[in-house]
């Protein structure tokens, strides 16, 4: 029979990832992309950068899930599910018997309790930056490094300072004043990485902390974060190595699923004439 | 020859102003950074150098603003609220009510004739309504700060801003831009929200005529047109807003300066 | 100047050492009580229950006390992190979320006492003690900790209406009657709990022993109106504990400790020794309650000449005596002792012409600015600090009407400070002091406009 | 009679642009309005004394800006928002306000309310907050105050006849409340849950009469209609503190849910008991309004003598009647909802929790801040949450 395919589509408040599998699960190409505002609504380009890797066309996808943030009206989706299902999806793929997944990207953090795959339940950050990874670019802005900067600096760290601002803005406030009183970069970057991880830490406890538990999300490039995160919650943490990738993975998985189910239950497969067209968020 | 000092340490820039008498000889300012004890040193040099005057004529230095403490040279640290009060009244004496757009923080402060504090308000805790948001913005927007004022105003449907929270208020910027609304109504609902936030604590300490404004938000004339409109009076502007708290402070150095040669 | 800035700027009464010392006694109480079995009970501060459980001899302990102390000694931060963890939202009243916080720890361990305590711990309540009175909190509260106690808990309730609907004739019986049935039910509810029969002259002695605390606690209050302020409010709150949750307990010590503390007030009003060691430029009123964990923002507060004089919260009322002859049933003698209608408060506090007045007021206005305000006036003070809690609602809502009937009224001028009761991250002194220092600009304006209008101070 | 053309749901959408539209009829006829905070003001005693019993809500559009002068940001944004329209004059045609101590922030605002609103009559009920027997017999010298403060300022006497008539308007008014809350125990709902929301708010706003008449429109109406709400893979069951405008429950019905039972404050909450007609009319609005409405604002248990507490127990007479509607209307996951900064409600989260675990129905905690913006990152969570469910 001819190979079928499936996409997943992950745009992100910063960051918008694609992931094409086939109905092996095998992974045939991916694309994660940062793109701001304006470009969200141009996950079309992602898409063909994507295709274009594998030599796929548009048509050849049998079905196309769209998660995270801007999911709503991807033209070229088939469906659209949440980041925590998908990413619930992701992760198990990485690690099997991943029973807590973590999750800090730019809008928010999430805890994720999942079991055989499957989303049990959740904890959401909100109304707050804190223990996003917004709360660490906005810092690093300040100090005029680079995001990726933040971790390696941080381990260098004898004696992390405690920053107690919970507000974004005023963190920052916070480390310029540590710094202008000598306190070594390392140990301020290390005091943030504690808070951020401090306050996420706090939030999946009320999920149960068991083994195995992934960490995923931009955050979870940060080294530091990811020492952070294991001291605050006393336990080992797993990253996969494409933390970003989850989400988009999990979806194009629940893709093959739908697909595989509906074949299984010998329902006809419907493909739509897909138009890859710019994302619009008008309803 | 006699010259006073005010330094103000903020978190966005640092500003000197150095008086002669009443006299304003000399303003700089230069960004913060990450480092309050070089800037301060900096910030004199460069000041001192621009007016061609010498260390040893400064009479008196007074420090003000997030990062005062740090100021070495300074004589003694005086509150930004209160010098700003202070500078305020030296430019247009008959101002009653300032509104102040910091970066990290806004205040409204009511003052008398002696440019003495009688009631104030800051917006605390979260910078929430703060000059800070409008950087945000146009770091969103990718539109220099100067430009988004003005641009605001050509709005026909602001968009109403729900958070107050200025990072979040970005990402509700970002959503609203992925939405595909114009700048311009986006910009609108930044600055109206910001309005409003300044209204009520208008309404809180009070009003009483003249209005002024200053600090660096009152840099973007858009924002004073907006606050205009919310408040309904007319708003008085100094020449160089974001000097009036190290104005404040040079002043207050004069007078204890004055103190010490009188004692 | 030099050889003041080297001595503290706090003059801490030497009478308050031994009384802040007896709050410790209640959590070794505790303790030997876990010990011996005898029920304890967590209890609220209010007026009526402590006098009633110490009579039957329930060891009292008071887990709002508890939480400031932890907070006291920046010890709360972990328990308020694990009330989170628990599911309970982070706006939550700061005492209960340390609370809960403890109580889950106590379950993980098996109803041991947490290792990081502080004072020994609080031992198992055996008995939750809430009450309907002040905020919302304080029964919900401790129903909720039904999830980590097997305890019973018993909502004491006492009526709380607004000054309008109290001066209506009939409501203050009503209410009476309404406070004595509801302490009958009360007490037969522990007599079950128990086993034991309330033996009622015990309870004439704990609440006898804790009226005289009162009494002395408001003659001290008294002293304090004296120039310079004899006594700073720090001192007040520090020996605070020992009256009001020691006091049914252990009468004949406390009492004792207080009438020290008399003494040692009078002696310094004779000699008009101030409670700050700087020349008292202000007199302050702290309105709300104390920050625990910051309370040394005060001192470098009273290093700026600010003293602070008086305070709203935990002031004890005016004694006053009724005619009880007649009076057989001790839980009525025990209400009419110490619960009294608003209007005579009102003729008491004004005298009858005044009084009227203030009547009136409260009829036409629903609330009488004089009432809420006249402690301000009594001490005399030049500001006033409104500490806003991020975590208490009751505390907060109404400090900004306040504060502008007292600059409507008096031209006394407010201080707003946010903060918390418990929560250190809520409060940020460098910002609070900054505004201290513009505040001392409004304080001078307001003496000269007070000044020009012919006000007594 | 109603000068509205409208009838039935049309009507309803009227009232929900202009709550005042028939009230500011009314007064033109010189009728007196009162209006009332939260549920448990005694409607009862306003219309037996001929005036308009007027339900006090905020405005989740409207930006809070005169409010802010007295009462901080940290309180209920809703209790908020309510003072901010009263100060900007929006209430101005009440003749009477009335509150009762639903909760601490309620309590301040009624008498920030009397002290800048200033509505002619102003009281507030002393309400017990356990359910005591001492507390049963307080409310009821309590409510005869009130009655007499009624009475007093409505210048004639409230007869035995004409409470009890009143009683039963009222009660009329709760079963037709019923009766349309039936009509959503089918799948699909013939009613949506924005659509109930909406009905409930404009009965709130009509003299009890015409609440009555409005309601019966609406459910023939709805009995025939073709548009009615479309089966959905989720029925939702929404518990918590008040919820006065339709955005939370029409994104929540923008998923594959139907919001099909309520525990809400403009909701089912108040309708749910009948008032028993007892000799004395007092005792059984004092055990309806002290007893009956089950709001976290009181304290109850299911013996206050028991010397050990059994907290499953506890939570069983606590909450069961909330399992019994998720039961009764086939609702297959549980949303606890609550306005930010409200503590009564606050306490109760996690209790509630552990009793839908326990009962294995699965429940998802929001906490909003009364503005429409903070809805979007919630949509996320509803419709992970569906995800969990489905």
């Amino acid at each position: 029979m001819i190979p079928i395919y499936f996409t997943g589509i992950d745009l992100g408040s910063t960051m918008t990832k694609v992931a094409i599998i086939d109905e092996h699960e095998k992974l045939l190409a991916f694309v994660v992309q940062h793109t701001g505002a304006e470009h969200r609504r141009l996950a079309n380009k992602v898409m063909e950068e994507a295709l274009s890797k594998t030599g796929i066309t548009i048509d050849e996808i049998t079905y196309v899930i769209a998660t995270g943030y801007g999911r709503i009206n991807v033209p070229f989706a088939d469906k659209q599910i949440t980041e925590l299902t998908c990413h619930a999806r992701g992760v198990a793929n990485f690690f099997p018997n991943v029973r807590l997944g973590i999750d800090i990207g730019g809008q928010d953090a999430k805890g994720l309790k999942i079991k055989d795959g499957k989303l049990l339940d959740f904890v959401m950050s909100d109304k707050c930056a804190a223990g996003t990874g917004r709360y660490l670019e906005v810092v690093a802005q300040t100090l005029g490094l680079s995001l990726d900067d933040l971790g390696p600096i941080s381990l260098k760290s004898k004696s992390k300072v405690s920053i107690s601002s919970v507000c974004t803005i005023f963190a920052q406030q916070e480390v310029i004043n540590h710094l202008s009183a000598g306190v070594p970069l390392e140990d301020v970057v290390a005091g943030l990485h504690d808070a951020i991880a401090g306050r996420v830490a706090r939030m999946v406890r009320r999920l149960k902390v068991e083994p195995d538990v992934v960490f995923t999300g931009g955050v979870a490039k940060n080294i530091g974060v990811v020492k952070a995160l294991e001291e605050n919650l006393g336990c080992p943490v797993l990253v996969p190595s494409e933390p970003l990738l989850s989400g988009a993975l999990g979806a194009a998985l629940i893709a093959r699923e739908t697909i595989m189910k509906a074949q299984a239950e010998g329902k006809p497969i419907v493909k739509i004439a897909r138009k890859l067209e710019e994302v619009t968020f008008f309803k | 020859m006699a010259y006073y000092l005010g330094i103000d340490i903020g978190s966005g820039t640092s500003k000197g102003v150095l008086l002669h008498d009443s006299d304003i000889i000399a303003y700089h300012l230069r960004r913060s950074g990450v480092n309050y004890k070089q800037v301060m040193k900096k910030l004199r040099e460069e000041l001192l150098e621009k007016a061609e005057v010498s260390t040893s004529d400064i009479v008196g230095t007074v420090a003000t603003g997030q990062g005062a403490s740090m100021v070495d040279y300074a004589d003694i640290q005086i509150a930004d609220i209160r010098c700003c009060a202070r500078g305020m009244n030296k430019v247009f004496p008959e101002v009653r009510t300032v509104v102040d757009v910091e970066q990290q923080s806004t205040q409204v402060l009511r003052i008398n004739k002696q440019g003495q504090i009688i009631n104030f308000i800051t917006s605390e805790r979260c910078a929430s309504g703060a000059g800070r948001f409008l950087d945000i913005i146009s770091n969103v927007l990718q539109i220099p700060l100067e430009e988004i004022g003005p641009l605001s105003l050509k709005s026909d449907n602001p968009v109403i801003f729900t958070t107050a929270c200025a990072v979040f208020g970005e990402s509700e910027a970002v959503s609203r831009v992925a939405e595909g609304i114009s700048k311009e109504n986006i910009l609108a609902g930044v600055h109206k929200a910001l309005a409003e936030k300044i209204n009520s604590m208008v309404d809180r300490v009070g009003k009483e005529p003249e209005y002024g404004i200053c600090g660096g938000g009152a840099l973007n004339a858009g924002l004073i047109e907006w606050v205009q409109r919310r408040l309904a009076v007319k708003l008085l502007v100094p020449p160089q807003p974001q000097f009036i708290t190290a104005l404040g402070a040079a002043i207050f150095a004069r007078e204890s300066g004055n103190n010490k040669i009188s004692s | 100047m030099t050889q003041e800035v080297k001595t503290r700027p706090l003059n801490r009464l030497q009478s308050m050492y031994a009384l802040r010392a007896e709050v410790d006694k209640m959590y070794q109480a505790g303790g030997e009580a876990e010990a011996e079995g005898k029920p304890v009970a967590w209890v609220m501060l209010e007026g009526w229950a402590n006098a009633i459980l110490n009579a039957m001899d329930i060891i009292t302990v008071f887990p709002e006390n508890y939480s400031s102390l932890c907070a006291a000694q920046k010890l709360a931060g972990p328990f308020l992190e694990r009330s989170e963890t628990e599911g309970y939202p982070t706006h939550l009243c700061g005492y209960a979320r340390a609370c809960v916080g403890y109580s889950a720890r106590m379950v993980e361990l098996n109803g041991q006492i947490p290792p990081e305590a502080p004072a020994g711990g609080m031992p198992r309540p055996n008995l939750l003690v809430a009450s309907a009175e002040v905020c919302d909190a304080r029964f919900k509260w401790f129903q909720s900790l039904g999830r980590y106690f097997d305890a019973p808990v018993w909502t004491l309730e006492s009526p709380s209406p607004h000054a309008r609907e109290n001066l209506i004739p009939g409501t203050y019986e009503r209410n009476t009657q309404f406070l004595i049935n509801e302490i009958k039910q009360f007490v037969t509810f522990l007599e079950k709990v128990t086993g034991k029969k309330m033996e009622w002259d015990k309870l004439g002695f704990t609440g006898d022993g804790t009226n005289k605390i009162n009494q002395l606690r408001w003659e001290i209050n008294q002293l304090r109106k004296a120039r310079p302020g004899p006594m700073h409010t720090r001192d007040f709150w520090s020996v605070m504990s020992a009256a009001l949750y020691r006091g049914a307990a252990d009468p004949t010590v406390i009492v004792d400790g207080h009438q020290k503390m008399y003494d040692e007030v009078k002696y310094r009003v004779d000699h008009s020794i101030a409670a700050i060691n700087r020349p008292e430029k202000y007199r302050l009123s702290f309105e709300g309650l104390a920050p625990w964990h910051s309370l040394s923002f005060l001192d470098s507060l009273a290093d700026r000449g600010w003293n602070f004089v008086c305070e709203s919260s935990y002031s004890p009322g005016r004694p006053f005596q009724v005619d009880l002859s007649g009076v057989t049933d001790p839980v009525e003698r025990y209400v009419r002792k110490r619960y009294r209608s608003l209007a005579s408060v009102i003729d008491q506090e004004f005298g009858p012409e005044e009084a009227s007045q203030v009547k009136e007021e409260i009829m036409r206005e629903g609330s009488s600015n004089r009432l809420r305000t006249r402690h301000i006036r009594e001490y005399q003070c030049d500001g006033v600090v409104l500490h806003v809690l991020l975590s208490c609602r009751s505390a907060s809502s109404g400090l900004t009407l306040f504060a502008d009937q007292l600059l409507d009224m008096y031209k006394v001028p407010s201080l707003i400070i946010e903060g918390d009761i418990i929560d250190t991250s809520l409060f940020n002194p460098v910002e609070s002091l900054k505004k201290a220092e513009a505040f001392e600009d409004t304080m001078d304006h307001y003496r000269k406009v007070r000044k020009d209008l012919g006000m007594q101070w | 009679m109603s000068a509205a053309t409208k009838k039935g749901l049309a009507h309803v959408q009227e009232l929900y642009l202009d709550r005042t539209q028939r009230i500011r009829e009314l007064k033109t006829e010189g009728k007196k309005v009162i209006g009332y905070l939260c549920i448990y003001p005694v409607t009862e005693m306003m219309t037996a004394l001929d005036l308009i019993p007027y339900r006090v809500l905020g405005d989740m559009h409207e930006s809070i800006t005169k409010a802010d002068t007295y009462l901080p940001t940290v309180v209920c944004p809703f209790l908020r928002s309510c003072l901010d329209l009263g100060l900007k004059g929006k209430y101005d045609f009440l003749d009477g306000m009335v509150t009762t101590h639903i909760c601490d922030v309620g309590s301040s605002l009624s008498g920030i309310w009397r002290y800048t609103v200033k509505t002619p009559f102003h009281y507030n009920i002393d309400t017990p907050h356990t359910t005591h027997d001492t507390s049963l017999n307080q409310i009821k010298g309590v409510l005869k105050a009130f009655q007499t403060a009624m009475e007093t300022f409505a210048g004639k006497k409230i007869t035995e006849a004409n409470l009890i008539s009143a009683i039963k308007k009222h009660n009329e008014q709760r079963a037709l409340v019923r009766e349309l809350y039936q009509l959503k125990k089918p799948d699909p709902p013939l009613i949506s849950g924005a659509e109930t929301l909406k009905t409930i708010k404009a009965i709130q706003s009509l003299p009890v009469d015409e609440g009555n008449t409005l309601l019966r429109e609406v459910i023939s109406e709805i009995k025939i209609r073709v548009n009615k709400p479309v089966k959905k893979n989720a029925r939702l069951l929404i518990w918590g503190s008040i919820i006065d405008d339709i955005p939370m429950i029409e994104m929540i019905e923008s998923l594959d849910a139907n919001v099909v039972m309520d525990d809400t404050c403009v909701g089912s909450r108040a309708f749910f008991n009948d008032v028993a007609i007892t000799p004395d009319p007092i005792d059984g609005l004092a055990q309806h309004y002290l007893i009956d409405i089950k709001c976290p604002r009181t304290f109850r248990t299911r013996d206050f003598y028991a010397v050990k507490k059994n907290y499953m127990d506890d939570l069983t007479s606590r909450f069961s009647y909330l399992l019994d509607y998720a039961r009764d209307w086939k609702a297959n996951g549980v949303i606890l909802q609550s306005v930010r900064y409200c503590d009564t409600h606050g306490y109760e989260v996690p209790q509630l929790r552990d009793y839908f675990k326990a009962m294995d129905v699965p429940s998802i905690y929001l906490e909003h801040d009364y503005t429409v913006g903070a809805l979007a990152p919630m949509k996320t969570r509803v419709q992970g949450f569906l995800e969990i469910i489905s």
